[in-house]
């Protein structure tokens, strides 16, 4: 029997703007001890669907328009604020995506979890803290957090990221719902994280035979969990069927697209290396930091970001970097760009030692070595326009005059695929993918020879990020780059780069060839990454998900 | 549809009574601690009950060591707890008996003869005798004791000499105790004003005992003035002395007079702003005010409130003008300006406060002595002066420039001023308003132009207000210098036998004065406050000062 | 479309004038803060009466057909003293502002750029002048310097850039630490210019605020220095000025101290509605109308 | 913790230091010495007295031996006062001061929370427009506007309250706990305010909302913590800000609080008054932007794991 059933549901947002139609009349029903995946891009409206559920949506701007979401048998959506805080504390529980944000820093966790139990709407069946507290710690322990005791008075942030996860986990499940929302609840987690935390969401929702909503942009996540899935795009459903049927027989272009999204496969174009002395040159280089909660002996003094790294990077190749969040792959990047002081070693661009150059004497060599940063949304100036931020380059290294510039900048629009006639926009009027492009064609401005790309795609969408791995696969061609490319998704890596180099706390794991390490890796770390990775095949993925 | 971006707050409220509630409890809470319970009656209708007079004493007072101390409100409190030989009739202003009953004056006028009472006590109740007046006043002529009112002895023969250090033995100087109650007196002139002085807290006597206890005779900074130290004559005693909150005095068991002392205790309070002040009368927090905001007058005026007291007050309000500024050095210029005054108009319209048009520097009645002026308010002939000086119409008449200390009542003054000016001379005037001290520093540096000034007299005689403009005077600060003058004041008045003669001389002095006006009178001050009707036998008198000692607080009122 | 690129060169400030002028509240307060600078420059052609002219008899009188606004103790009028004392505060008020805005976002920003001694030492200046005791200060400089009107200026922007330094430096902590001020870095762009292109106006929203809060209170303080005797001398006045006298008699005559009142509380609130249209002018992400 | 402040507090040594020497070499260049009156004051007195005080003394050798005494815990004579030491006059003027200030701060902190957080939780709506709009004037409207307004009408008026004293008749510390106060208030309003729209907006608060937690609950316990942080950080700016501007309501109120003191002692250029009040102050506002900092590392636990770390 279904115990959610949502029928017709259409939410609006109505901004100065105009009207933005988020949920436009969508159905879809869920049964316990079922779980429901909905995918789709940013601003499909997947969220916004889930929040009008639980009234969590901020109103204004947004109205539910019309529909009905019985729970049930009641009516979520026109219940008095009483009545929902009730179904809030009993029924149904979310699981945001950002532990991060979504645990109160000021609050240690424990207060928080038993919070919906003490301070319960019913008082009957509010309990003492005492008892609450016990629970909690049992169901920290169920979750895995190790001394669950003693964690249960710390802070959010003194745990890491995907120990946070199982902590809002172990929220949600504190009041023991019926309903379990997950929204995208792994996307800001490393891959081997995000393994385990699918793992123990499959595993609990067994044990306790709950319905679950698993909102997520990736494919490769709900393969192996969801038992239906609904693909959404633009407010309204584009398909939904079992899981199989849509990875195995779709016919919806859109579903289509986004499979086909996944990069999945090598590098199809050639290898342009040239052999002979290394464009870069990375000896013994070292980047520590002061360590700020550490004691001050001399062993934990500092943080060892990059300990002792040495590499080179031949002219026309693209060395992929891969690490966990924590592994020193962007501090490493930065230290090879002068832009995070080496604490020693050497850098050599072009056979010229960079490392001890003061700020004037770089400048030359900053025009020919550029950076992509990750994210799109604070690499970019806010106040600037996107004239501005591309003239910027040019002008300062004297690459273009002033009456000429016009000229440059529409040429780099035209070279990383804007349109001309938004020149004079913000950034914050584009998209993720557009601001990524303004970023490139920032760092290609100057005519670079060599960029380090951090992470470029990790914040964007599936499809958009195939468009930009393409992007910056042109530009290497048609401007003969030599790339570093920093990510955390090994997909990502293998589509785009020629060699592949495995970082982990600050050194060197395995480097080589990229085709040869994925099918031979030899150190265990390695094996552990690439079995980690979620792929768009739910029966090979529910396959390892049961072996494991 | 990103969430985080948005800049709409998530939020309903459903629980709003509730936390409202809440609030308003804490700020209720705290309302209630801040005002405790109830309201109580005023100072003014509990202190009618008990005896207590409450006193607006301007500011804090800085020492109450008669020999130390200068100023208003100081002399307030030291009046209080301590008194001269002589005291004043509370309307008159004569002679009358204080510490000593009786007293004989030569024929001559140089040598006084003090008959102290027998029944004279220190407030600890030591024997008050003749000697206390010898040691006192030797101590009131040392000079690292730092006694700006030294002067006031100075009648007294050899006093300057000896404070000068043309002699080091005090016995030259002509006060001798002959017994424990006879104390003579004797003087380098016969000075009219001599009794006057005595009441003048740097003549009063101070208990020798008291100030050895706590140091040298001649130190400052002692604390033998402070509470719970304070040994005194007066008809009070000093019993509480709060920094900046108040001084209480009350009644002294051993004085003399002790009898006829009706109120009961006096608490003097330091308020600084005449604003308050004026509230605080009209809150019931005071009986008497030290001044009242000139604006506010008007309204006690039209109401014909019994409560506001002007009286004519023995001070000038005037301006000096520099005789070294060029266009100032032509006498003809200077009268220009002091005719070219409506001191009418100023009076009526600016201060408000029943003050005199002066055309004299001496206050008119001063002992008697009504100067003529050949000043008046004469803008045509200010004018003529003006052209005969090489300014027809004020032309190229260079600007000129007012110096006043910043004071609201001394701005407007000016104000008006240098609107008279230009409208009746056409010339220029410009205003600068300077701190106090800065202002005190620029004068006495004779750097300035034209320059505000007051004086307030000491004793009751016109060379109290004549003297200050010798050559060489402390307080002339106008570079004018007249030989004449000089003798008239310095020699021939002194030596006139009836005070008739005298104040002839002095008539003489004010005259060359006025005709080559290094200063230009404007107003004689009156003393104004506010008194409440409850206090009885507060009468007027131009020095503005109260006889504690006849003072009662009328319950009834 | 070339002609439209070449506009774009200074584009933030020509897109906050279009996203103004779509604003009505903004308007609105920019047309009163225009209406009142202009009457103050024609001041000396359309004012009533002459600012000095006494009439003692007159004394102060209440608004009235001849005197609109009535007259105070002298018998001056008192449109026209309002009309006049504008002339200085709104002088006074935005060039001793726009000194502290100069100083203090400059101080800020290299405290808050630099960061470690740099930033300890000048943040240790600033703390040292917000403990001095400004009276003995302002007396002093008086005393050395006389009277000047310019040295007000400095009075005045001496103190009023200490806080907008440490909201500045605040500000710029935060933002030092993103990647688009590192991506400036990595082009190799001067650290002047990253303070100047990159820093300095993304720190605006909170200056526009706080300057539109300053001004009002710089006129105050001007009537207080004036008051003591540094920068403007009667005959000449200030709304500051008139509203401390005008406190002195508020119980005798009201209009006084209301009307100076009401010109000050109006520019208050046209700065502030013109701030916030600024702030959100100047912002590119606030929404756009 | 402690290592954060003792840092601070050797980081106040120079600046402490230098306030010294700035004050003590201006007030010495100003004109006009504490001795000068209208009166002339015969040299021979001015003399005796500038012994007394060491004042016929070089400059600098004054300075030195006057930060030998401060070392020592001595500020002096003062000069005015006769007889009085400056620590005694501080002494009788601190309580008043701090207390005066302490009501002003619980007053500003009321009305300013109320009016702040109540304006967060409805924003938009009159709830928060009125307010805001009342705090836009509180921060501008001068207190020697304020006070004698509120005497007018309180005390005058309608005889609620005293119209001047400080512990004197009961009730007699609200007018000028609320003029002083008032300016803050206004400046707490807009900061709890900003503060409060901030952390309403995070996504923890939406957590804290799907948990089905009530809306005082959240307020009180997730939102407050956050949302207050600027307010405390203003808390020490603020309190010096009390500081110097109690002057003026100590003269309007005339409550005898170290404000009056010092401006009298300015004006009477009474030289080891002012040092000595102004070492005071000082000392106290950096000593009360230390606690402000500490508190508002105390209230962010990040922060205060950070600075325990560093121990």
């Amino acid at each position: 029997m279904a115990i959610l059933e949502v029928n017709g549901l259409k939410v609006f947002f109505h901004t100065r703007n105009g009207t933005v139609k988020a949920v436009n009349d969508i159905s879809f029903s869920v049964d316990s001890g079922e779980t429901l995946a909905i995918v789709g891009e940013s601003g499909s409206g997947k969220s916004v669907t889930c929040y009008s559920l639980l009234d969590l949506l901020p109103k204004p701007p947004a109205k539910i328009e019309a529909g009905t979401a019985l729970f049930e048998g009641n009516d979520l959506l026109t219940c008095s604020k009483d009545q929902m805080r009730q179904h809030r504390c009993n029924d149904i529980a979310v699981i945001f995506q950002d532990p991060m944000t979504s645990l109160n820093p000021f609050l240690t966790i424990g207060e928080q979890l038993i919070e919906p139990l003490v301070h319960h709407p019913d008082k009957d069946q509010a309990i003492t803290r005492r008892s609450a507290k016990e629970k909690a710690i049992a169901l920290l322990d169920e979750v895995g957090i190790i001394d669950s005791q003693e964690r249960f008075d710390c802070y959010p942030h003194e745990f890491s990221g995907g120990m946070r996860q199982r902590v809002m986990i172990a929220m949600a499940l504190i009041t023991e719902p019926k309903l379990l929302i997950c929204d995208e609840p792994t996307t800001a987690l490393d891959v081997t994280i995000q393994a385990q935390i699918l793992e123990l969401i499959k595993k609990l929702q067994e044990t306790r035979n709950v319905a679950v909503i698993f909102i997520s942009h990736d494919l490769g996540v709900v393969a192996g969990i969801a038992d239906k899935v609904i693909v959404m795009c633009e407010g309204t459903i584009r398909e939904a069927d079992i899981t199989d049927n849509i990875f195995y027989k779709t016919k919806d272009d859109y579903t289509k697209k986004l499979l086909s999204a996944i990069p999945e496969g090598a590098k199809t174009l050639p290898n342009r290396s040239i052999h002979g002395s290394p464009l870069i040159d990375v000896s013994n280089l070292k980047t520590y930091f002061k360590n700020q909660s550490g004691k001050k002996d001399n062993e934990n003094q500092f943080v060892k970001a990059v300990d002792d790294v040495s590499l080179a990077i031949s002219r026309g190749e693209i060395l992929g970097l891969v690490g966990e969040s924590g592994s020193g792959k962007s501090t490493l990047g930065r230290s090879i760009l002068q832009l995070a002081p080496a604490t020693s070693g050497s850098v050599k661009f072009d056979d010229q030692v960079l490392t001890g150059m003061n700020a004037k004497q770089l400048v030359p060599w900053r025009k020919r070595m550029q950076m992509i940063f990750q994210d799109p949304y604070a690499s970019l100036n806010p106040r600037m326009t996107v004239f501005e931020t591309l003239s910027e380059p040019l002008l300062y290294h004297g690459l273009a005059s002033k009456k000429e510039i016009a000229q440059h900048v529409k040429q780099l629009m035209d070279d990383v695929g804007l349109a001309q006639a938004q020149l004079r926009k913000y950034p914050h009027e584009f998209s993720g993918g557009q601001r990524q492009r303004i970023a490139i064609g920032r760092a290609i401005a100057t005519k670079p020879e060599f960029i380090i790309a951090d992470e470029p795609v990790s914040a964007l969408d599936v499809t958009i990020q195939a468009q930009i791995l393409d992007l910056i696969l042109d530009l290497v061609e048609q401007h003969n780059l030599t790339m570093m490319f920093i990510s955390h998704d090994l997909s990502v890596v293998r589509y785009i780069s020629d060699r592949v180099i495995i970082m982990n706390r600050g050194v060197i794991v395995e480097q080589g060839d990229t085709e040869g390490l994925w099918a031979r890796p030899k150190e265990p770390y390695t094996k552990d990454l690439l079995s980690a990775i979620p792929l768009a095949d739910p029966r090979s993925e529910r396959l390892r998900i049961a072996t494991r | 549809m990103n969430l985080k971006n948005d800049h709409y707050t998530v939020f309903k409220a459903s629980k709003h009574k509730k936390c409202d509630f809440i609030f308003l409890s804490i700020l209720l809470a705290t309302c209630v601690t801040l005002t405790g319970c109830g309201s109580s009656e005023t100072n003014v209708v509990a202190g009618n009950k008990s005896g207590t007079l409450y006193w607006g004493n301007g500011t804090e007072p800085q020492s109450l060591d008669p020999q130390i101390a200068t100023g208003v409100p100081e002399h307030h409190v030291i009046s209080a707890v301590m008194e001269g030989l002589v005291l004043k009739d509370r309307k008159t202003l004569e002679p009358r008996p204080g510490v000593a009953k009786t007293w004989d004056i030569s024929n001559d006028g140089r040598v006084y003869t003090f008959y102290l009472r027998e029944n004279a006590k220190w407030s600890n109740g030591d024997a008050h005798t003749a000697h206390d007046y010898v040691w006192s006043w030797w101590r009131a002529l040392q000079t690292t004791l730092g006694n700006q009112y030294a002067y006031m002895l100075f009648p007294i023969k050899n006093a300057k000499r000896y404070y000068d250090g043309e002699t080091s033995d005090f016995s030259d100087v002509g006060v001798k105790a002959i017994d424990n109650r006879t104390l003579q007196v004797t003087l380098t002139n016969p000075t009219p004003y001599f009794l006057q002085l005595l009441d003048h807290y740097s003549l009063f006597p101070v208990h020798q005992a008291t100030i050895e206890k706590f140091g040298r005779a001649d130190e400052r900074g002692t604390r033998w003035s402070y509470e719970g130290n304070l040994v005194g004559n007066g008809p009070y005693k000093l019993e509480e002395w709060k920094i900046n909150r108040h001084i209480t005095v009350t009644k002294n068991p051993y004085y003399w007079d002790e009898a006829n002392v009706s109120i009961n205790s006096i608490v003097f309070k330091p308020v600084d702003n005449a604003v308050t002040e004026e509230r605080m009368f009209r809150a019931g927090a005071l009986h008497v005010t030290s001044s009242i905001p000139a604006d506010k007058i008007a309204i006690y005026q039209e109401k014909s409130a019994p409560e506001l007291k002007i009286t004519p007050y023995l001070g000038t309000y005037f301006y000096r003008l520099n005789i070294n500024t060029p266009q100032l050095q032509d006498k003809r210029v200077r009268r220009a300006l002091g005719m070219a005054i409506d001191r009418k108009q100023l009076v009526d319209n600016i201060t408000k406060g029943g003050q005199i048009p002066a055309y004299t520097m001496t206050p008119p009645g001063t002992m008697g002595y009504f100067p003529e002026s050949t000043l008046n308010f004469d803008p045509e002939a200010a004018k003529r002066l003006l052209a005969e000086a090489g300014y027809p119409n004020g032309e190229g008449f260079p600007p000129i420039e007012i110096l006043y200390n910043t004071n609201e009542g001394h701005r407007k003054i000016a104000v008006a001023l240098q609107e008279m000016w230009k409208n009746y001379l056409n010339i220029d005037i410009k205003l600068l308003n300077q701190e106090w001290k800065v202002y005190l520093a620029t004068e006495s540096a004779g750097d300035y132009q034209i320059s505000r000034g007051g004086w307030i007299g000491d004793y009751v005689d016109p060379n109290n207000f004549l003297d200050m403009f010798l050559c060489n005077g402390g307080n002339n600060r106008t570079g004018w210098c007249n030989e004449e003058y000089d003798r008239l004041i310095l020699e021939v008045a002194p030596s006139q036998s009836s005070h008739e003669q005298r104040l002839k001389i002095f008539q003489q002095a004010e005259t060359i004065l006025l005709e080559d006006m290094p200063i230009i009178p404007v107003y004689t001050y009156t003393s104004i406050k506010l008194l409440h009707p409850s206090v009885r036998n507060f009468d007027d008198n131009i020095l503005n000062q109260a006889m504690y000692k006849d003072l009662y607080l009328d319950a009834n009122l | 479309m070339n002609s439209s690129i070449e506009e774009n060169s200074s584009s933030l400030w020509k897109d906050a004038w279009i996203k103004l002028s779509k604003n009505r509240l903004a308007l609105f307060g920019l047309a009163i803060l225009c209406i009142l600078i202009i009457t103050s420059l024609l001041t000396p052609l359309i004012a009533p009466y002459s600012y000095e002219a006494q009439n003692l008899e007159l004394g102060a009188t209440s608004p009235s057909i001849q005197h609109w606004l009535g007259t105070d103790i002298f018998g001056r009028d008192m449109l026209t003293r309002i009309m006049y004392g504008g002339r200085v505060s709104l002088m006074v008020g935005f060039i001793a502002t726009a000194v502290a805005l100069v100083i203090g976002i400059l101080w800020g920003a290299v405290a808050g750029f630099f960061g470690g001694r740099v930033d300890a030492v000048m943040m240790r200046i600033v703390d040292m002048l917000y403990a001095l005791p400004f009276m003995i200060f302002i007396i002093l400089l008086m005393v050395v310097f006389g009277r000047n009107i310019l040295l007000l200026f400095f009075a005045i922007g001496a103190v009023e850039w200490l806080t907008m330094a440490r909201i500045v430096r605040s500000q710029v902590m935060a933002l030092r630490n993103q990647e688009f001020v590192e991506a400036a870095n990595s082009l190799g762009l001067s650290q002047w210019t990253i303070i100047r292109r990159h820093i300095i106006p993304n720190t605006l929203g909170p200056v526009i605020v706080y300057t539109t809060l300053t001004i009002p209170s710089v006129m105050l303080l001007e009537a207080f220095l004036s008051f003591l005797g540094l920068g403007i001398q009667p005959p000449q006045s200030s709304w500051g000025l008139l509203i401390n006298y005008g406190v002195e008699t508020m119980e005798e005559f009201p209009w006084l101290l209301i009307f100076p009142g009401i010109a000050l509380s109006l520019t208050l609130f046209a700065l502030n509605f013109l701030g916030d249209g600024l702030r959100d002018a100047l912002d590119p992400r606030a929404s756009k109308d | 913790m402690y290592r954060f402040a003792l840092g601070r507090i050797l980081q106040a040594i120079p600046v402490l230091l230098a306030v010294i020497t700035v004050t003590f070499f201006l007030i010495h260049s100003a004109p006009g010495g504490p001795f000068s009156a209208d009166k002339a004051v015969p040299p021979e007195v001015i003399k005796a007295l500038e012994e007394q005080y060491n004042l016929n003394q070089p400059i600098w050798q004054q300075y030195v031996s006057y930060l030998g005494d401060v070392v020592r815990g001595d500020f002096g004579p003062s000069f005015k006062y006769s007889g009085r030491t400056v620590n005694e006059l501080i002494a009788a003027g601190l309580p008043i001061t701090a207390e005066l200030a302490f009501y002003a701060m619980i007053v500003a902190l009321v009305i300013g929370l109320l009016a702040g957080i109540g304006a967060a939780v409805r924003p938009n709506t009159a709830q928060d427009y009125i307010p805001m709009t009342a705090a836009m004037i509180g921060i501008c409207m001068p207190s020697f506007l304020l006070g004698p307004l509120l005497v007018l009408v309180f005390g005058i008026n309608l005889e609620w309250l005293p119209v001047s004293g400080w512990g004197d008749i009961p009730g007699d510390k609200i007018l000028p706990s609320i003029t002083l106060g008032a300016g803050f208030a206004a400046y707490i309003a807009r900061l709890s305010r900003g503060g409060m729209l901030e952390v309403l907006s995070q996504d923890y608060i939406r957590t804290a909302r799907a948990k089905g937690l009530s809306e005082t609950l959240i307020i009180l316990k997730h939102a407050l913590r956050g949302g207050l942080i600027p307010v405390v950080a203003f808390l020490g700016p603020a309190f010096a800000g009390l500081l110097s501007g109690s002057f003026v309501v100590e003269t309007i109120f005339q409550i005898p609080g170290l404000g009056r003191f010092y401006v009298q002692a300015a004006f009477n250029r009474d030289y080891t008054l002012i040092l000595g009040m102004t070492i005071f102050l000082s000392t106290l506002i950096i000593v009360f932007n230390l606690l402000s900092d500490m508190l508002a590392i105390w209230l962010n636990p990040k922060l205060r794991h950070e600075i325990k770390g560093a121990k």
